[in-house]
């Protein structure tokens, strides 16, 4: 058991470290604030594509896919210097972390040519559409219906709320029933310029552009735009899901922006007294769940599945967001009023942390059913 | 000890509770940060409320429920300190207040005719010209502003100064026991109604848990605030700071939390009461400073 | 609207003062250690003797049974000063506080005579049979029985788990089934003495004498022994608890603990820091109790029936003793070592605020319900 | 990085399991409030185990793991302080050792052969003769004694101060952290077989999203448990000794009112480790303590 990099790691790191003091731009960090706005996914393509160049965007992907087969460890400690920076790469990190492998395990030999070498090539933006209103994060109540047309496709009719990116993105990977129960939830993947999608941003404390609905009103597709069977939603999710389990490393960001508050704070005379012991609670809560995302990235080295801690890391992350947010608010009100954008970026990602992707409160029920093994709830 | 109402604290109540039902009932057509009660500001005004704090037969107390009840409101006015501080200061002085503590943003400032500028101990009052002050962009839903400095400002004498802290410090958790109570209401009603798994939220039973956990904090945060408007006492003041500050901070993340994606939004009014919460927490030294007040004032070493 | 004391309620206070300072032994503290035990058992009988003598055991009953009709105030100012001085009354407050208002309002002229003037002259100590194992505070699931014998009376038989003052009580104040059904739970009023009941001390963190399980094998009472009617105790119960509802000022304790744990901290140099802030905290909180219950006593007052504010001082109450009692085991230690016997007493009851009398989760639930109007749980 | 443990540190663990469990099959028969280890005492000196951290192939994370895994059980022995501050002093000392901290009395204190003794910021080492010690009454789990100060103390170099500390640090934390363990498998084994209106305790939401919270917060502790033993960094030291205090406060709290009446018995096992982690909250300074080496050590101003 050792808990130190070895000198490939290390250097891979510094060269990633390299590439963002190179490429971003002194208005990085005013450009952070509000991800999903079209200026971030502006700079975001550009700088996805010199990522791709340098070998950066994808490099643990496959080697036929434009990656080099890099180890776990690499691609975390990529994710870990993106997210710490503010996550230049905007909504591409989805690309990269989950669809470009969905689509290499379950797509068509037509779709993969079609969607993954842009993926890898940082050209593309997707979107996701899974929530729905009143749906929640409940997907056996999913309403948006994909009925056969007359000719060989499908007709598109429902809405999706929540969804980040919409505006800017180019693709959909678009959740739809194709028939009823858990069984009968489908996958398209649907270009966003199709005719009868309509996307309205909805107003947000977390920034310009991210969330939106998402309306579908008799979107023709063809049957070729199915990712996998028509069913096998459920299935392909799960794999999915699992794919992202690892997590976003929200800690890197949340720990640096703590590092950066305390340093200001000692700046100006007023690192003392209460001040002290939270951030120190905070700093602990960050490493503490550095630590969890590092044993899931350790288990996904050695093969193994990942397991209800990853469950556990995301909650962790919840809180250690909130530890560093609260301490901000509290010690260093001034950064969320004009004082310091990157501060105010994560405060805003910090909102969103116990409530997308997953919300805080499912990962408790995950946690006491697969971890603890406590009875099931009743429904 | 008695709990009743006179029947002039009664009738004031009741008058500003008319008044801000009506603002309530106004649709709010608003998907901005921070919603200004300018018709609010002037209906305050033209009914002379800024002044009931000196009316014999209602006081501060009266003023303090008058303050705590239009925090509920989603627009927002300089009333708190207008009610609560500028009856204690020596001489009349204009409104709208402001605070800058220790240089920093702070709320109402871009418009503030009187300013009380903390620094450390020390509590000065100035009254900027329009070019000294300007308005900030924030996530607070209050409009904040900076100083730059330039205008004289007069020092309070230490007993001015500790009188204009206290009655600071009760104006805060005023403040935040209104908005907390709004901003709880505002998600019982979510709760109640929206449904998941085929349920109302509000009948799951981790959610009913946390919601009355902050709602036995809120609730006493308001008798806090109460008894220190009541008892004029610095210690109690200091208790109510402290108290509102400490509940503010777990309540709001809990709010939102069980809120979900829909508190993200500006179209869901819950940010226009928590993100003024957000802009209280740190003000007059924080949880620090009302607990280093309290150490300094509440301890009873003879009756332990 | 007025937060202070009046003249009279100031001199009652007083005399309640003078009479404590003059009555507790110098060895009270340690005795308060283990309530239930029976040399407290002893003390406190002989120190209800001399407040009924000073007419300060009941003076808010009717002056009929002892009392002289004192207001709510004056019952509440006897608790506060009583529960501050670690409760010398012991099992005794039962009696006054609900047992003696409940058999005065159900019980029969027999009964009334029997019991009632015991315990106005503080010679008498009662225990309530209500929780079962398995039950828990479930009162729906009660399963001791009592059943019609050949004579007149009942035949008793089952167990009571948690019964405080069990090993010292005289009389049982006991819930048993005599059907089926919510409407089929009866009151009895039986001496611990009848033959066939036995009690056992369950050692506990709390102290000696705490709780005992109470087993009755074929108890044989008469058809007297029943309070109100067969089937009435749901109604009597809710009476009661309605009148217990106003809570024991257990916060008067924890805010006096406080001040005495500051106070030891400030002698030795140890007030600083963290321990600051955290006393402060638990001060605001012990306050913000006693506000709660003294409006509960307003309430009261004005002759309003107890709604769910009760609900949220109870669990306020729950709030303020934990962060007494956590920062007494953080700052102050030593006082659970040999160094305070009254801290340590109150530490020891503070385990039991949130659990005893209506856990502290079936107090959220009411408030939820009741206070908040959020629709209930499914069951 | 890389988390799979050496075959040596698999075999070790391993041993340490397997008399642990061993331990744990045993009926205990116990009502008090401390459960003397006298066997497991005798096992661990028998079977050489103190000196896990001096093994090249083993060291201290070993030993630390050994420390967490023998805090789940039900009985308690000077274990910590021997397998991990002991080795790290210049000379060879007898053990058993304890702490005496600013005068307080302290664990294991009456039968122990070095004192350890905190003054501030001063460490010095006593060998206490039998009469120089006396065992107190407590409520805590392990067995609590006092040193009258007579003994003759060396006090310890700057730097094997900081040293000695820093073990501590991961001696407590590692303690607290086996000890979370048994006390949340405790509750959760409770929880799931207890029914109440009709159901399985372990199902109502509330009480198992507390359950989850508790098992992340205590699963963190383990993590920075056991980087701070691999790096031997005085950082992270204090970032475990913190989280490890801050963490325990919350969860003792939890899991006895998730135990309701059963935990405040001596019957049930809960309290023989609730009762040993309220012990641990205040040693080394407690969380204040903790926090400020924190930020003294901990915080990186070239990276924000």
């Amino acid at each position: 058991m050792d808990f130190k990099w070895d000198s490939e790691q290390q250097s891979f790191r510094a060269t990633v470290r390299a590439f963002l003091s190179e490429h971003l731009p002194a208005d990085w960090e005013a450009l952070a604030h509000g991800p999903g706005s079209a200026a971030q996914s502006t700079f975001s393509t550009k700088f996805c594509g010199a990522l791709a160049t340098a070998g950066l965007l994808v490099p643990h992907w496959p080697q036929h896919w434009g990656g080099r087969d890099a180890d776990p460890w690499m691609a975390f400690i990529l994710a870990e210097e993106m997210w710490a920076a503010g996550e230049p790469r905007g909504g591409q990190y989805m690309n990269v972390n989950w669809i470009g492998p969905t689509l290499m395990r379950f797509g068509s030999e037509e779709q993969q040519a079609r969607y993954i070498p842009p993926m890898a090539r940082g050209e593309t933006i997707w979107c996701q559409g899974f929530s729905e209103p009143e749906a929640g994060s409940d997907l056996a109540s999913l309403r948006t219906r994909a009925e056969r047309n007359n000719g060989s496709g499908y007709r598109i009719n429902g809405q999706k709320i929540w969804t980040s990116y919409a505006g800017v993105a180019d693709t959909c990977f678009l959740l739809a029933r194709t028939s009823v129960g858990k069984n009968g939830i489908s996958i398209f993947l649907v270009p966003m310029d199709t005719p009868g999608i309509t996307v309205r941003q909805i107003p947000s404390i977390i920034g310009e552009g991210d969330i939106h609905e998402v309306f579908f009103d008799n979107v023709e597709v063809p049957k070729t735009a199915i990712l996998g069977a028509e069913g096998q939603a459920w299935e392909i999710v799960r794999t999915s899901l699992s794919l992202e389990r690892v997590g976003i490393p929200r800690f890197a960001l949340a720990a640096r922006m703590l590092d950066r508050a305390v340093a200001t704070l000692k700046k100006s005379g007023r690192f003392n007294g209460g001040a002290i012991e939270q951030a120190a609670r905070a700093k602990a809560a960050c490493e503490a769940t550095r630590l969890y995302s590092y044993s899931i990235i350790d288990q996904r080295k050695r093969g193994l599945p990942p397991g209800p801690e990853a469950s556990a890391a995301r909650f962790a992350t919840v809180t250690a967001e909130r530890l560093v947010g609260e301490f901000v608010v509290e010690q260093l009100p001034d950064a969320l009023a004009g004082g310091d954008p990157l501060l105010l970026a994560h405060h805003q990602r910090a909102i969103v942390a116990g409530i997308a992707s997953g919300a805080a409160e499912i990962q408790l029920n995950l946690i006491a059913t697969e971890l603890l093994r406590m009875p099931r709830e009743p429904r | 000890m008695d709990f009743t109402l006179t029947s002039d604290q009664s009738a004031l109540t009741s008058a500003i509770d008319r008044l801000a039902t009506h603002f309530e009932a106004m649709p709010t057509d608003f998907y901005g940060f921070t919603l200004a009660g300018t018709q609010l500001e002037k209906e305050l005004t033209d009914g002379e409320y800024f002044d009931i704090a000196g009316i014999p037969d209602l006081g501060p107390l009266t003023a303090t429920m008058a303050v705590e009840r239009l925090a509920w409101l989603p627009c927002t006015a300089e009333i708190a300190l207008s009610m609560l501080v500028r009856p204690h200061l020596a001489t009349e002085l204009p409104r709208p207040f402001a605070v800058i503590e220790n240089g920093r943003p702070g709320r109402f400032v871009a418009t503030a005719k009187t300013l009380l500028i903390i620094n450390g101990d020390d509590i000065g009052v100035a009254h900027p010209s329009v070019d000294a002050v300007e308005a900030v962009d924030s996530l607070y839903a209050y409009p904040m502003g900076t100083f730059t400095g330039n205008a004289s400002v007069t020092t309070l004498s230490g007993s001015d100064a500790a009188n204009v802290r206290k009655w600071l410090r009760i104006a805060l958790a005023a403040e935040i026991s209104g908005l907390l109570h709004a901003a709880i209401a505002s998600t019982v009603e979510h709760l109640s109604i929206r449904r998941q798994f085929g349920r109302s939220l509000g009948t799951f039973q981790a959610l009913r848990h946390r919601m009355a956990e902050c709602t036995v904090l809120a609730g006493g945060v308001r008798w806090l605030v109460l008894k220190a408007a009541s008892t004029e006492d610095e210690g109690d003041a200091a208790l109510a700071a402290l108290h509102a500050q400490e509940s503010a901070t777990r309540i709001v993340y809990d709010l939102h939390q069980m809120l979900g994606a829909m508190g993200m939004t500006l179209e869901h009014p819950l940010h226009l009461w928590t993100y003024r919460i957000k802009a209280l927490l740190s003000e007059l030294g924080g949880r620090g400073g009302q607990a280093a007040a309290v150490a300094a004032l509440c301890f009873n070493s003879e009756a332990a």
